[in-house]
């Protein structure tokens, strides 16, 4: 059964009281939880927050599913999200892909066998005029962009990773 | 475009971004050095009236995408002292925008002060600034600045003695474009699926938790200062009659130097690709461009060269100005792969609360795909524009126009390339048909994402 | 429930607008759709619901207002003096018909396996609006089928228009929030949070203000075609609240009930045990011919009407304190009133008694439908009674029959023995009369395990749907409802027993031929020869 | 309807009728014998008569691939049907994309009228009218076929193929 630890319960709590309503501090409280569960969010996650923050599990569940930087499965320790929206595409964001894909055999959405990569498509991540780039997010949530790739650029990075 | 008729001394007109190269722009001392916080004392001994008048004076119209004019959007809060709040909507979701970004991590303290300005106004003692969940960086430089702002006595009770008191806060959205519109972000500031509100009742009625709320983009919000410094006139010298100021515009694309220019609105679109952008890479030719975010109507190169960057001009032309986002297309793209991608874009970013756009979104994308993979019939094109015309104006926002507009230009503009790709099974450009992605595992070949 | 406080009636300023070329009179701060809903005005719409909040997503109920060159959705703009609506012209059909199209184009071809065919909004309405051929050739989307959402309704999220209706019900009326919209475009789903149930008491309601066939009910599931059934109103008697419902039945039986608008008493929702009021009629569950208990073996059996006239002599003989009554709050004011005049008036026995099968839980009451007291009439019992003065403790009952004094025991059995979880305990009692006469609606295996019984006379009863009458209900509104269809023709009323009882012949009441066609006269099932009658519960025409 | 009346002189007589329409019978007689290839009437029920593939004879319940009933009871032909002689009752089929299935399915023979209106209905080829029509059956014999009987009777031979199949409806995305 998934347990919040206490620190991250306090900060849920402290989010509950730091916004105009207790609502608001879903989208936060989603973050913490996905921290606590090592980057992705499982229904007892939600169960653990519903009772928590005495909101329905049902309206947490609604958010958890709308926005995608919940992540619905586990991912590996770098989540790799490629940018794929036009700005990118013009400047070979689907080559760039393919590539990291046959680097690592992965198909896209999968993890790699040593759970080191996830590989996934990203819409417009707002970093159009460095195109192609990529985010790299990890399971604690923090994340940074990586700018102008080329394939090597990307493997130097991904390999500096391991 | 031979090289002659470049204009090369059109240049920048650094105005917003004038210290933006210098990186202790950033910290609270360096933006005070800087002509920073000096006219937050003067504004907060003003009347609010005062400065709502010169906002309006000034012509400041919203950087984010609408173009609507920011002293009469200030001039609907209703005249009771009910509790109001104002929001900055840095969500940034719109394809080929990367402005606002940069302006965060270059220049919190801009934003900041702009708010505070802002807040007085309206008389707002709340204000949050809803920034896009990928912007790491931009919500780590807001924080400091905010907490900078805090300790230096600029925000929290009895600002500089005025007697009016104002808090701020970061909201970190989650990833959806619809947040970026304006009752998209105040249902996802609430908690809530970022899923618009019906209008009536307008935000400025009736907004975030039903109180009146202002909601405005971060260019705008970082203007007010200067207006504050310049006057109205000041502010006026740069731009047209009716679109006044500077803009910070994104050049992204098939283009040799991509970035944020800020020119004065109405410096012409071609010196701002071939002058400021460098031009095509070398060998290519222009074909196409979306002046204003991937919603906007597309122009053809001829047309983009007789374009100006403003509201009225581009508005004649048939497309808009929106958030400032250039993306340059030159003839190796092949454009039914352009609208294919847009078409997946708005797919994935509908919320899926009107049934026009959830379906017609997802209904579009399977049709581009399916011409983009040779499958497309004759009827297919024109079958394209009736849905995309019976989309727009029929849903709560504005996102269904934004799929259908793309897909109304391209086929318009470029019929030919679609009517070649259902004929022949492959691309006019390329001469092949497209190959879906090795990497695509086998559900997404169908179109769903 | 805004509904449930008759609203206050004071004087609201009205406002003349003209929709589709008819100047008419509208409440002032009434929406588009309001108006057009009192006007008998046709407008195609999914999400609007009177009883629920405005969500306007299905973008289908769109008007053109002269001065707005941009279509309105009706059910969210105000109606302001001297409008001018229409929703007939040419711009306004087109948007109507695409709207309908994105309905449609995910939309699985389950027509022939789906309960809601015959009644469904999207058949009617494409019948009415659409009318077009679809050019959808691309693959539609898949979700899940036939998910198991709880004790009582089945979900089919591929038929599931994302209305919202049913969240907005879970959210606001039964508030227990249990349904979501789950993902985002076009891969939403109607659910409930992993493994929870969508399980309140009020579940059903959510199948009824579906309006396709995505949320079905687990009992009526495959039972029976939607045109194959006719439908009246009535009131409900699974409790003393006194919902107006309609009653859907043909030939073979009753099949389901749904909830009809009452603004006064339950607005446009009932509970789940309140479907269950037609279990009870059906001939499964019925007593059908009256039988006698003697030298304890069940027999002699003989129709009800024979046996009553068996018992004239013993009505005429026995002494007025040997005889004795039991009712219950079951049965109706005129049978009430017919059964306590023969016994006070006729044989002047003042020993009648009220069975009271829910003394403890009598008042409570879960702050919607849902009473304590589970019986439709008890306040109409208590009135008779209080009218002939007989006043009587249920304890002198317990005495009597243990003394033997009682010699012939009337007993007016419940119809809906399932909220009677005391029947065994008063049989027991009951037997100890020397002859017990049970009039009964139900036909009870419980006879077999009384051991104690010496002389049984049982007598089949009509139910609720059978009959016409008064039910009052917690509040004292008295509500008449008319007789529906008849399952047991040969079962009696409780006034014809007591007519029969009283040695008089049964009148056929024959109406005069001028007010045959009057409402009230009119048979229930009689075919109502407007267009095809739609289910009122989706699209109620013209009444509001 | 008029009918002609001929009472002309010579149709009164009574022998001249009879004995044209002998001279009449007597003419095929002498025709048949001499060549019995052209005769019309043929020894029934060695030979049969070859009926159009549109002729419309005893019901026959299709069935799909697996054996299986193709019908979903979806109770269109039941509604159809003018002499309303099918009784159909659905219920739970345990395979989910089946979902809904017939329990009982009865035709009453004798009050069928083999108009085909129920093959006209049903949205998925699950009833045809077949071309066997001969089914005599004394009084007492069960003339509301099952169905066992409609689906699965011998001459079908394990059930005729329904041309209307679920996997390639689903595969196709419809």
């Amino acid at each position: 059964m998934f347990q919040l630890s206490n620190d991250a319960k306090q900060k849920v709590l402290t989010e509950l009281t730091r916004y105009e309503s207790k609502q608001s501090a879903v989208l936060p409280a989603l973050y913490i939880g996905q921290k606590e569960n090592n980057g992705h969010i499982t229904p007892e996650v939600i169960c653990e927050l519903s009772k928590v923050m005495e909101i329905p599990e049902s309206q947490i569940n609604e958010v958890f599913t709308f926005y995608t930087m919940y992540n619905k499965s586990s991912i590996g320790k770098n989540h790799i999200q490629v940018c794929r929206t036009l700005s990118c595409m013009l400047n070979g964001s689907t080559e760039l892909t393919e590539h990291i894909c046959n680097e690592l055999h992965v198909k896209m959405g999968e993890t790699t066998k040593d759970g080191n990569f996830t590989v996934t498509e990203a819409e417009c991540l707002g970093s159009c005029g460095t195109a192609p780039m990529m985010q790299i997010s990890k399971q604690d949530g923090s994340s940074k962009y990586y700018e102008n790739l080329t394939n090597e650029s990307a493997m130097n990075i991904l390999r500096g990773l391991k | 475009m031979s090289a002659s008729e470049i204009n090369t001394s059109a240049n920048e007109i650094k105005y917003l971004s004038e210290f933006y190269h210098l990186p202790e722009f950033k910290t609270l001392e360096g933006y005070k050095k800087n002509g920073g916080y000096i006219q937050l004392p003067k504004a907060l001994k003003m009347q609010p009236q005062e400065i709502i008048d010169l906002v309006k004076a000034s012509g400041l119209r919203g950087r984010g995408g609408a173009g609507f004019a920011t002293g009469m959007k200030w001039g609907f809060l209703p005249k009771n002292n009910e509790p109001r709040y104002l929001l900055c909507n840095a969500d940034e979701g719109e394809p080929g925008t990367f402005k606002d970004r940069m302006m965060m991590e270059k220049a919190p303290h801009q934003l900041v002060e702009g708010m505070i300005i802002s807040g007085f106004a309206i008389g707002s003692k709340k204000s949050y600034i809803y920034v896009r969940g990928e912007y790491s960086d931009s919500i780590n430089a807001l924080e400091v600045a905010i907490a900078e702002a805090y300790k230096a006595g600029f925000l929290g009770r009895n600002i500089l003695g005025s007697g009016f008191d104002h808090d701020m806060d970061v909201y970190r959205g989650a990833g959806a474009y619809i947040c970026g519109e304006e009752t998209g972000m105040i249902s996802s500031l609430e908690g809530l699926k970022g899923q618009p509100k019906l209008k009536p009742p307008f935000p400025a009625i009736q907004g975030y938790l039903k109180k009146p709320t202002i909601v405005n983009n971060v260019e705008t919000l970082a203007a007010v200062k200067y207006i504050l410094r310049d006057g109205a006139a000041g502010y006026r010298k740069y731009g047209t009659e009716k679109s006044a100021g500077t803009k910070l515009f994104s050049l992204s694309g098939n283009i040799v130097k991509p970035g944020n220019y800020e020119v004065p609105l109405g410096f012409s679109l071609k010196d701002m690709i071939y002058g400021l952008g460098g031009g095509t890479k070398p060998g290519k030719k222009l074909k196409a461009v979306i002046p204003g975010g991937s919603s906007a109507p597309v122009l053809t190169a001829d047309e983009a060269e007789r374009a100006n960057l403003d509201y009225e001009n581009l508005a004649q032309m048939g497309t808009m100005l929106g958030s400032g986002a250039i993306i340059v297309i030159d003839d190796s793209k092949c454009m039914v792969e352009c609208l294919a991608n847009l078409m997946h874009f708005y797919h994935h970013e509908s919320c899926g609360q009107c049934t026009p756009c959830r379906e017609g979104t997802g209904w579009l994308d399977k049709i581009t795909t399916s011409i983009l993979a040779g499958r497309g019939r004759l009827s297919d094109i024109e079958l394209l524009l009736k849905v995309a015309d019976n989309m727009k104006g029929k849903t709560i926002c504005a996102l269904s126009d934004a799929a259908a507009l793309p897909v109304l230009s391209f086929v318009s503009k470029f019929r030919d390339e679609f009517e070649f790709y259902v004929r022949e099974g492959k691309s006019k450009v390329k001469g092949v048909v497209y190959k879906t992605p090795s990497y695509q595992s086998d559900h997404s070949k169908l179109g769903a994402h | 429930m805004s509904e449930i406080i008759t609203e206050n009636k004071t004087e609201k300023k009205m406002l003349n607008c003209k929709i589709n070329g008819v100047a008419l009179f509208v409440k002032e701060g009434s929406t588009i759709i309001q108006a057009m809903y009192e006007n008998q005005q046709k407008i195609a719409h999914y999400c609007w619901h009177p009883g629920l909040s405005i969500a306007g997503v299905c973008r289908l109920c769109m008007v053109e207002v002269t001065g707005n060159p941009r279509l309105q959705i009706a059910c969210n703009t105000q109606v302001i003096e001297g409008m001018d609506i229409n929703n007939t012209s040419a711009k306004v059909i087109e948007a109507t018909k695409w709207g309908l199209d994105f309905h449609l184009i995910n939309h699985p071809l389950d027509c022939p396996v789906c309960d809601q065919a015959g009644e469904c909004g999207l058949q009617d309405q494409y019948m009415e609006f659409g009318q077009y051929n679809s050019e959808m050739a691309e693959p539609k989307t898949k979700k899940h089928k036939v998910v198991d959402l709880g004790p009582t309704v089945v979900l089919d999220s591929e038929r599931c228009i994302l209305c919202s209706r049913c969240v907005r019900f879970t959210d606001e009326v039964s508030k227990t929030n249990e349904l979501g919209i789950f993902n985002r475009g076009d891969h939403a789903e109607i659910g409930t949070h992993a493994g929870k149930k969508l399980d309140n008491k009020y579940s059903l309601n959510t199948v009824d203000i579906c309006p396709v066939g995505a949320l079905t009910s687990k009992d009526f599931r495959f039972r029976q075609r939607a045109w194959y059934l006719k439908d009246a109103e009535t009131i409900c008697n699974g409790c003393s609240t006194g919902c107006s419902t309609k009653v859907y039945f043909n030939k073979e039986g009753l099949f389901r009930v749904k909830p009809k608008h009452n603004a006064a008493v339950n607005g446009y929702w009932m509970c789940d045990e309140g479907r269950n009021t037609y279990k009870f009629v059906n001939k499964e569950s019925r007593l059908l011919k009256s039988y006698q208990f003697k030298n304890n073996s069940w027999g002699f059996e003989s129709m009800a009407g024979a046996a009553t006239r068996n018992l004239i002599n013993i009505f005429k003989t026995a002494k007025a304190d040997e005889m004795a009554l039991v009712l219950t709050g079951q049965q109706t004011v005129e049978e009430y009133e017919a059964i306590v005049s023969f016994f006070a008036d006729h044989l002047k026995s003042k020993n009648i008694f009220h069975w009271n099968n829910n003394e403890s839980t009598v008042n409570d009451f879960d702050g919607l439908l849902i009473r304590g007291d589970k019986n439709p009439n008890t306040k109409g019992l208590l009135q008779v009674l209080s009218k002939h003065q007989i006043s009587t403790k249920w304890t002198d009952l317990e005495n009597q029959l243990a003394s033997g004094k009682i010699k012939n025991l009337v007993v007016v059995g419940p119809e809906n023995i399932s909220v009677y979880n005391d029947l065994e305990l008063k049989l027991n009692l009951f037997s100890k009369a020397e002859h017990l006469i049970y009039l009964s609606s139900a036909s009870l295996p419980q006879w077999e395990n009384i051991k104690t019984l010496k002389y049984v006379t049982v007598i089949p009863l009509k139910t609720y749907i059978e009959k016409s009458g008064t039910f009052i209900n917690y509040a004292g509104l008295a509500q008449k409802f008319n007789k529906v269809t008849t399952v047991v023709s040969e079962a009696l009323t409780v006034s014809e027993f007591a007519q029969l009882a009283k040695g008089e012949e049964l009148k056929i009441e024959y109406v005069v031929s001028e007010n045959l066609m009057t409402s009230e006269h009119q048979r229930a099932d009689q075919v109502v020869l407007e267009h095809r009658k739609k289910n009122e519960f989706v699209f109620n025409r013209g009444q509001f | 309807m008029s009918v002609v009346k001929n009472d002309s002189k010579s149709s009164q007589w009574y022998l001249p009728g009879i004995l044209t329409g002998l001279g009449i019978t007597a003419k095929h007689l002498v025709k048949n014998l001499f060549n019995k290839k052209e005769m019309i009437t043929i020894n029934y029920p060695e030979q049969k008569h070859e009926y159009s593939p549109r002729f419309k004879g005893n019901h026959i319940l299709t069935v799909k691939k697996d054996g299986s009933l193709r019908c979903t009871a979806c109770m269109l032909c039941a509604t159809n049907c003018p002499a309303e002689c099918i009784t159909i009752h659905a219920s739970e089929h345990p395979d989910a994309s089946v979902e809904k299935f017939p329990i009982s399915y009865e035709i009453d023979m004798l009050r069928c009228v083999f108009c085909g209106f129920c093959e006209e209905a049903c949205p998925v080829d699950a009833i045809r009218l077949g071309p066997e029509w001969q089914t005599p059956g004394v009084n007492g014999a069960n003339f509301n076929y099952d169905i066992k009987h409609l689906a699965y009777r011998a001459n079908l031979k394990g059930g005729i193929q329904s041309v209307v199949d679920d996997v390639e409806r689903h595969k196709s995305g419809i």
